[in-house]
């Protein structure tokens, strides 16, 4: 049975009292409203302890009512969906909630690490740097984990996060950040002059602190006012008004990041639905609305549950009708503190005392206090007396010596407040400090952006509304939009006055950061020590690094800095503010790009036959191919593939190769635009023929291969390896757009366009007979070796036709237009189905390249030169070509490279391994003779065994020498004869018979 | 011997399951493939932008786009598709590679590009919401007029992308994208659009 | 970062891919191999304003030329390479 | 005073208002033996072996800022010695040698945490890749595992081995690798140094070079002044060439930012350090909890310290790629650093040819586990004026001579490593 809300008051607030909804918190059920946050329901029912430090396992109750609270964190949701380090003061209170608090054992109530406290003399801050030195060993066996055990703060699920994320573009001409009167007066002002707007809210409700605070605008209670001001921006069609949106981070060019949670507020996401969304918007002009901080008052004690920050507690009370406390103390050295009195008192809470640390208070508020019969004391809070319990008693230390004590329950405390300035901080600008409000305020905000309202330091209600309608105004006009703006809304602004106090010199810990567990006597220690720039302050105390980012921590370190070093607050500085504002769920950040969808799959024309065929596919970059094509009865992949490269060598043979790169080269000047990017020379082939072609880097170093043909005077068709083919059109357009702009020459990619099959084996001239149109001469005379024209087929169709051969067969190569591809590989097999044509995949493409000694991959490993892989005859002399100055530098010809050479196993059972390195015979393995790896493996059904390519040092001079093949990585170790990298037919017979 | 057949598949022939798809009720996103059009990219020649122009000119009766722009004609749209270049795109061979390969000998070069594409057709109320999903580009009607194309990518993918006429007082737009990534971005669609409602077919129409 | 293609109009970075500084010219086919080894290797690494070379991949396929400021990734220019968009240009 | 449980709880019985500073706050002399530009974890390390090693006491290291503000405090804390090239390889194991006993010879504890690095293979090609380099690694006598897939589910059952689009085969493993608290480092060379008699001298921009009549340079001018020096050693990665320029030096080097993000603090979840094959991600887990991961460079010169949402993005995603458990786990923090990406990929420590200048730069995104190896084989240049055997192929000429270290194969372009 639910625990009955104890703490909530009889009526107002903006829940709902018809929506009852239940919840869990460590396993206790309790009732709460739909409008509630977790927090505020917990409020509603009386509970104050939520949470243990990260340090010291104290006692922590709920600080604040939003986005920067450092103590009320909890495990939400369970099993697959557990989200740790929630703040409950965000979570939105849905039916069936189950929240649980964090960083204990057993229980909260019992944390048995709390024992921590007893060791606090210790645990100051950097301890752990002149410790746990000793044993060596004992640091990852023994401190280590025990000390990242007791760290962290939630558990993660540890299991898939089961719901999906999105991301999305967003375009307006001004982005408005916050919903309180400040960014809807912006929204306001700019939409009426006729711009796109987009408003980001992160809370569910839009209105920020009128929906706490209320006030009077434009002679409406602001409640009114803010209903209708909704209204109108929501009939302004290019007027986007975004709730449980957080504005997260700037980045250039306008481009914003922004976090929707879309269904957060939800048990699960609805079928289809995403859990959350990231938008990138792109923003003209921005505004900065986001409000401003309330900063606590260090003093002993102060983490005590039952302290809270003056204007949550009137968040609490006004706006979730539910009382923090029943008696509630105040501590504050500002105006702005007194309006909780105000509030509670409306409420009709009792008000224990006010203790105010400036020197003189308002008649007004005198007043109050002696109708309300509550004191006004002169001073300043110095201890708090009570447990996990929550706040009893209060010390308090009056102006003059003399000392206090009151009576309370609850304590709010405001010591000023900080405009939220992290938007404008992220391009590195550093906030200004202001005197009269005692605060940062923004600076070298990024370009177009601007700050409003208490953003800017201005706190005042008319203010906001007249500075935020302003800056909507005006930056919509920057944005090209002069419309009418009209007259800005308007309201009194509150009396602000500050004293700053920031920390009360008394007994007991005296918390900065909360969640840190960092006292004032930790930024003393750092200062003794020498951590005195701001930088070396966080990073030795861990000042600001929680999941608040020091929001309500950080001016309050390095004011207290400021003092004990003899610096002002300026002097002293603030750390670099980073992006993002609020943590953000990393699923956010990937979208739908995760599991199979984590990146883009490429099918190739005849992927769904080959599917059909049962291939099994491998992941070539983008590409799934097909590896090779298991039959039944097949004990493994290497049966397989040694049956396709047999039927290949002694038959005929096909093998989808549509994933090369494929570019058209047109113009009149094709021919010398590929003499400048290739070693070898192309303005001299003739019409109709092919030939292999090699590229350089700049550097000297290979970069690509393949084939090209010239199939008119001024259209060459460009092949590049699969791998390459994007950043090989990315390189020649550079080459012909900034290199060579003089050059009349057309590229474009044709990849997609053709379907393209190896048809290879001794039986491919009869394969190619029954479907290539009768009339044409596929003789060795009238279709040559490296020949390359158009054919017509059967049927009506016309394909290109070319005879060149990576496998050393007798083979073509047959492009068709791609939707033919997959009726091609159905022809292929009929056409081939007396001569046993028998389709191949990758892995026995890869068996025959290396029978035939050709490099691809592992041999064009960004390090080789032509010279490495025995190509450097192909360079010509007589032109410039990319690479060449820098092929001919000392290291790269000297004779002790690494060059491409065959190896075979002098055990011919041995299999061979890719990455064993070369060690000469009879050496042992040491840095000064590792002379090479092994580069590519295969098992060579032609030699009946495992050959190899390998990288050896001076290896085509050492041909018949046996070396030895380590690889210790893998236990194995044997000796291989280094040999002719051409292992099957070197003479090239068969490719051209 | 034997009788081949050279039936054509799209490459959506197989992700392509007409019908509704995602959330019940009215589908907000509509997603139609056009198959089976002819596709030529033209490019200009050194020096021949203005000759290429004007034949475009002659034989389509309007200029060919110098800016992101589809221009339709009476049996053709042109496409923008970046400097000096253009697609033409039309049904049933009659602007095919064969008839214009003479047109444009002295000015442009072209490149077949028939197959290397697939079309998909994107309407509905919530054909933006799910657009801004897969493209950085601004479609506000005012901002992506009708007419208006863009050289740009989808999830990490070239396309070309282009707003057609309006069909029911509604917005279409068209995307290019490379065949081979086609079934990858039809499926990332579905994902986008799926809790806004999805109405598929395919079409042998240009619209 | 954002950059107006002189072709596109203004595009977001991901459709960009970058090379380098746009100041170096490859040396002519006689300049020698000190005058090629600075061309590849040598940088003024600006702190500034830097004219870089960037291809817009992931759009018109046109390289250009960006004058950005390393310091504070404002880019103040945009024109296309010199054979980008240069069929108007006489042959 | 010596740190230790001991001297931990004594000061303890008297409020910790006994410590003393961590290092002298020292005021710059008129000269020095030798001069280091960049007080970060090299130019520290650096000052901390001269004195140690090579006796070389009357040293000062020069900081612009504060210590260790360069990348010495924005990166993501990994150490291993799994290089596969000559040159590096013996290098950064000299440098994994002495991160193992460098908290006993400072006196500090860096946390220096050998829980295991390991690269995820998704391909057969990339398991021969890691074959090759594990091999160098076992022949160069550093240790090396090629894990296959059952082993790399038992260590790590958390990875997506079920519906990936490029699944785990397996992976290359160097126990002896992990992480080390990045500020720790600077702190304790910084203290052990000026233990040594080292002016650490913080707020102390270097704006020039003086130079006697021959160019050789004889000290620096500084915003504290000018001060003498018999040589200069530059220890400034991410702004060698802004550094260089003020003695007419053009590097073989750009600067480019590298992103690094640092989820909330949560329970262990992560036992070592993993780096993705199919993607750009790479992520350890802090001892506060949080998970610090990275990816690729933006790719773009960059002086700025930080950088733009596709990169976050990217690195997101192949994150969640390889474990969508990480999915509610919130991301913290972003920041930027600047790094020296050189022309191959490899550092450069060398003499320059101006006399009197060295050069200790290039350390593209792997400068921090280089920290040890660099002090020390950087102030055996300074002290002996030649190379280490361990840095003698970090040459500066080595791009002019073809030698270059390049083990990722990209060529001359820098974005590429």
């Amino acid at each position: 049975m639910a625990v009955a809300q104890t703490n909530r008051l009889g009526n107002g607030g903006l829940i709902d009292r018809s929506a009852p909804l239940s919840f869990r918190f460590d396993g206790k059920s309790f009732s709460g409203f739909q409008g509630d946050t977790l927090a505020s329901a917990l409020v509603a029912n009386g509970v104050k302890l939520v949470g243990r430090s990260f340090k010291y396992h104290r006692p922590r109750g709920i600080l604040t009512a939003g986005s920067e609270e450092p103590n009320a964190l909890v495990e939400l949701r369970s099993g697959s969906r557990r989200e740790p380090n929630t703040k409950a003061t965000t979570a939105e209170l849905y039916e069936g909630l189950e929240a649980a608090s964090q960083n204990r054992w057993p229980s909260l109530r019992f944390d048995v690490m709390s024992v921590n406290q007893l060791f606090a003399p210790i645990f100051v801050a950097g301890f752990y740097y002149k410790t746990f030195m000793w044993p060596a060993k004992f640091w990852e066996a023994i401190y280590e984990p025990a000390i990242r055990r007791a760290a962290g703060l939630g558990r993660a699920a540890g299991v898939a996060d089961p719901d999906h994320y999105d991301k999305a573009w967003a375009h307006c001409d001004v982005l408005v950040a916050g919903s309180g009167p400040a960014g809807l007066a912006a929204a306001l002002a700019a939409g009426r002059s006729g711009a796109r707007v987009i408003l980001c809210e992160e809370d569910f409700a839009f209105g920020g602190r009128l929906l706490s605070d209320g006030g009077t605008i434009d002679g409406l209670p602001a409640a009114e006012w803010l209903l209708r001001t909704l209204a109108e921006l929501a009939a302004m069609p290019d007027v986007r008004i975004m709730n449980r949106t957080t504005l997260f981070g700037v980045y250039d060019g306008g481009t914003y990041g922004a976090l929707e949670r879309v269904n957060d507020h939800l048990p699960s996401p609805p079928e289809h639905q995403v859990r959350q969304r990231l938008w990138r918007i792109v923003a003209k002009r921005c505004v900065v609305a986001a409000g401003a901080l309330e900063r606590p008052i260090v003093f002993a004690g102060n983490d005590t549950p039952g302290v809270m920050m003056a204007s949550a507690m009137r968040t609490y009370v006004g706006r979730y009708a539910a009382a923090p406390a029943k008696r509630i103390a105040l501590f504050t050295n500002n105006e702005d503190g007194w309006r909780t009195v105000e509030t509670a008192l409306g409420a009709g809470l009792q008000i224990a005392a006010v203790i105010d640390a400036r020197p003189d208070i308002s008649s007004a508020h005198r007043s109050l206090a002696s109708k309300n019969g509550f004191t006004v004391l002169h001073g300043a809070v110095s201890g708090v007396d009570g447990g996990k319990d929550g706040v009893r008693k209060i010390a308090v230390s009056l102006t003059g010596g003399a000392r206090a004590e009151v009576e309370a329950d609850g304590l709010a405390v405001s010591g000023g407040w900080n405009p939220a300035v992290g938007l404008t901080s992220y391009h590195r600008g550093r906030p200004k400090w202001r005197d009269d409000i005692a605060a940062f305020v923004p600076d070298g905000a990024p370009p177009g952006m601007v700050a409003a309202g208490a953003a800017n330091g201005d706190f005042g209600l008319g203010a906001c509304l007249s500075q935020g309608f302003a800056a909507g105004a005006a930056a919509a006009h920057d944005a090209g939009h002069g419309g009418k703006a009209g007259t800005a809304p308007v309201a009194d602004d509150e009396a602000f006055s500050v004293t700053p106090l920031w920390h009360v010199a008394g007994k007991g810990k005296a918390f900065v950061d909360y969640q840190h567990d960092v006292t004032a006597s930790d930024i003393e220690l750092a200062q003794r020590e020498g951590f005195e720039s701001v930088e070396h302050l966080k990073r030795y105390t861990t000042l600001g690094m929680a999941t608040d980012q020091g929001k309500t921590s950080n001016v309050a370190g390095l004011a207290i800095m400021a003092a004990v070093s003899g610096r002002s607050i300026p002097e002293t500085g603030t750390t670099i503010y980073r992006p993002p504002y609020v943590p953000v769920a990393i699923g956010a950040f990937a979208g739908h790009h995760r599991d199979e969808t984590f990146h883009a799959t490429r099918l190739t024309p005849s992927h769904h036959w080959a599917a059909e065929q049962g291939a099994v596919f491998v992941d070539t970059g983008l590409w799934k191919r097909a590896q090779w094509y298991p039959r039944a009865g097949e004990k493994d992949w290497l049966e397989s593939v040694t049956r396709e490269v047999k039927a290949v060598r002694s038959g005929v043979g096909f093998c989808d190769v549509s994933t090369l790169g494929k570019i058209d080269v047109h113009g009149p000047d094709a021919g010398a635009f590929l003499d400048r990017v290739y070693i070898n020379t192309f303005s001299n082939l003739a019409v109709g023929k092919a030939r292999y072609g090699l590229m350089l880097r700049e550097d000297g170093i290979v970069y690509d291969d393949g084939t090209t043909s010239r199939l008119a005077e001024d259209h060459y068709f460009l092949t590049t390896t699969t791998a390459k083919a994007g950043l090989v059109m990315q390189h020649l357009e550079f080459c012909r757009q900034v290199l060579f702009p003089e050059l009349d020459v057309q590229l474009t990619s044709v990849s997609d366009q053709w379907a393209q099959f190896s048809i290879a084996g001794p039986k491919t001239r009869d394969l190619l007979k029954e479907i290539v149109d009768p009339t044409e001469d596929l003789s060795n005379e009238g279709f040559p070796f490296m020949g390359a024209r158009e054919v017509a087929l059967r049927g009506g169709i016309k394909a290109r036709l070319f005879r060149i051969s990576f496998s050393g067969e007798m083979a073509f190569e047959i492009s068709v237009p791609a939707r033919y591809g997959e009726a091609m590989a159905r022809n292929l097999m009929l056409a081939g189905k007396s001569f046993g044509v028998t389709p191949y995949g990758t892995e026995a493409l890869g068996v025959m390249r290396i029978e035939k000694g050709h490099i691809a991959g592992p041999e064009l490993s960004g390090t080789t030169t032509a010279a490495d892989l025995g190509l450097d005859k192909m360079m010509s002399t007589k032109k410039d070509f990319i690479g060449r100055v820098m092929a001919g530098r000392e290291a790269l010809v000297a004779p002790d490279r690494q060059v491409v050479v065959g190896i075979k196993p002098t055990d011919k059972a041995r299999r061979l391994r890719s990455g064993a390195h070369i060690i000469p015979k009879g050496q042992t393995p040491g840095p000064g003779n590792d002379q090479g790896y092994v580069t590519s493996v295969c098992f060579s059904p032609a030699s009946d065994q495992w050959i190899g390519l390998a990288l050896v040092e001076r290896g085509r001079e050492r041909i018949g020498e046996i070396v030895h093949a380590h690889d210790p990585i893998r236990g194995e170790d044997y000796d291989v004869e280094l040999c002719n990298p051409v292992f099957y037919d070197p003479d090239g017979g068969r490719q051209r018979g | 011997m034997a009788e081949f057949s050279w039936d054509v598949r799209s490459p959506l022939d197989r992700a392509l399951l007409a019908g509704p798809y995602g959330a019940h009720g009215d589908a907000g996103v509509t997603l139609t493939e056009i198959r089976n059009f002819d596709l030529v990219q033209v490019m200009a020649r050194r020096g021949k932008a203005v000759d290429m122009a004007t034949v475009a000119k002659t034989r389509f009766g309007v200029a060919a786009p110098e800016t992101p722009k589809a221009v339709h004609t009476a049996d053709a749209t042109l496409i923008w598709s970046g400097p000096d270049q253009f697609f033409i795109l039309a049904k049933n061979g009659k602007h095919a590679m064969d008839w214009l390969v003479p047109t444009f000998a002295a000015s442009g070069s072209l490149s077949e590009q028939s197959h290397a594409r697939a079309l998909i057709s994107i309407s509905g109320a919530k054909a933006r919401a799910m657009l801004a999903k897969l493209s950085s580009i601004d479609l506000h009607p005012g901002a992506f007029a009708v007419g208006a194309a863009a050289a740009t990518s989808m999830d990490h993918t070239s396309v070309t992308l282009w707003r057609g006429n309006d069909r029911d007082g509604q917005a279409v737009l068209n995307v290019l994208v490379f065949a081979t990534f086609a079934e990858s971005l039809w499926h990332t669609m579905l994902d986008s659009a799926a809790e806004y409602g999805v109405a598929i077919a395919h079409s042998e129409e240009l619209t | 970062m954002r950059i107006v293609c002189p072709f596109c109009g203004e595009r977001e970075l991901g459709e960009f891919t970058y090379l380098g500084d746009a100041k170096p010219v490859r040396p002519a086919a006689d300049a020698g191999e000190d005058a090629v080894y600075d061309y590849v290797y040598l940088r003024d690494n600006i702190a500034g304003v830097m004219s870089e070379n960037w291809y817009h991949g992931g759009g018109c396929r046109a390289w250009l030329k960006v004058t950005r400021n390393t310091l504070t990734h404002e880019i103040s220019a945009v024109e296309p390479a010199a054979g980008a968009g240069a069929a108007k240009v006489g042959a | 005073m010596k740190y230790s449980i001991f001297s931990l709880a004594r000061a303890a019985l008297s409020g910790h208002k006994n410590w003393q500073r961590t290092w002298r706050d020292a005021t710059p002399k008129d000269r020095y033996d030798v001069v280091i530009i960049g007080g970060g974890g090299h130019g520290l390390a650096t000052a901390w072996f001269l004195a140690s090693e090579y006796g070389i006491r009357n040293v000062a290291v020069l900081e612009k800022g504060w210590i260790g503000s360069g990348n010495a405090g924005r990166n993501t804390t990994i150490i291993r010695s799994n290089y596969g090239l000559p040159g590096n390889t013996g290098f950064y194991e000299l440098s994994m040698k002495l991160w193992e006993r460098m908290e006993q010879d400072l006196n500090y504890n860096a946390m220096v945490s050998q829980r295991g690095v390991i690269n995820l293979y998704h391909s057969d090609a990339q398991r021969d890749a890691y074959a090759r380099r594990g091999n160098t690694m076992r022949i160069n006598g550093i240790d090396a595992e090629l894990l296959d897939l059952a082993a790399v589910k038992k260590m790590m059952p958390f990875l997506n081995f079920d519906n990936a689009r490029f699944p785990v085969q397996g992976g290359l493993l160097q126990r002896r690798g992990g992480t080390a608290r990045h500020d720790a480092v600077v702190w304790g060379y910084a203290h052990a140094a000026s233990g040594l008699g080292v002016d650490i001298i913080q707020n102390c921009e270097v704006t020039g070079f003086v130079r006697d009549a021959n160019g050789k340079v004889t000290g620096v001018e500084t915003s504290r002044g000018r001060i003498g020096a018999g040589k200069v050693g530059m220890a400034v990665a991410g702004s060698s060439s802004r550094v260089a320029d003020m003695a007419g030096l053009r590097l073989p080097i750009e600067s480019h930012v590298l992103q690094a993000f640092v989820s909330e603090a949560i329970k262990p979840l992560i036992p070592n350090v993993m780096t993705f094959g199919a993607g750009h991600f790479y992520v350890s887990q802090s001892d506060k909890g949080g998970l610090v991961f990275g990816g690729d460079i933006d790719g773009y010169n960059s002086y700025a310290q930080r950088g733009n949402l596709p990169v976050m993005e990217d690195v997101c995603e192949g994150g969640m790629a390889l474990m969508p458990m990480i999915g509610r786990v919130r991301l913290l923090r972003q920041w930027g650093g600047i790094m020296d990406m050189s022309m191959d990929g490899s550092p450069i420590i060398d003499k320059t040819p101006v006399d009197g200048l060295y050069l200790n730069a290039g350390w593209c995104y792997g400068g921090f586990k280089a920290t040890p190896g660099s002090g020390f084989v950087f102030a055996h240049l300074l002290a002996r004026d030649t190379p280490h055997e361990e840095a003698a192929r970090f040459r500066l000429d080595r791009f002019r001579t073809g030698a270059m270290i390049d083990e990722k194969g990209q060529g001359a372009q820098p974005n590429l490593h």
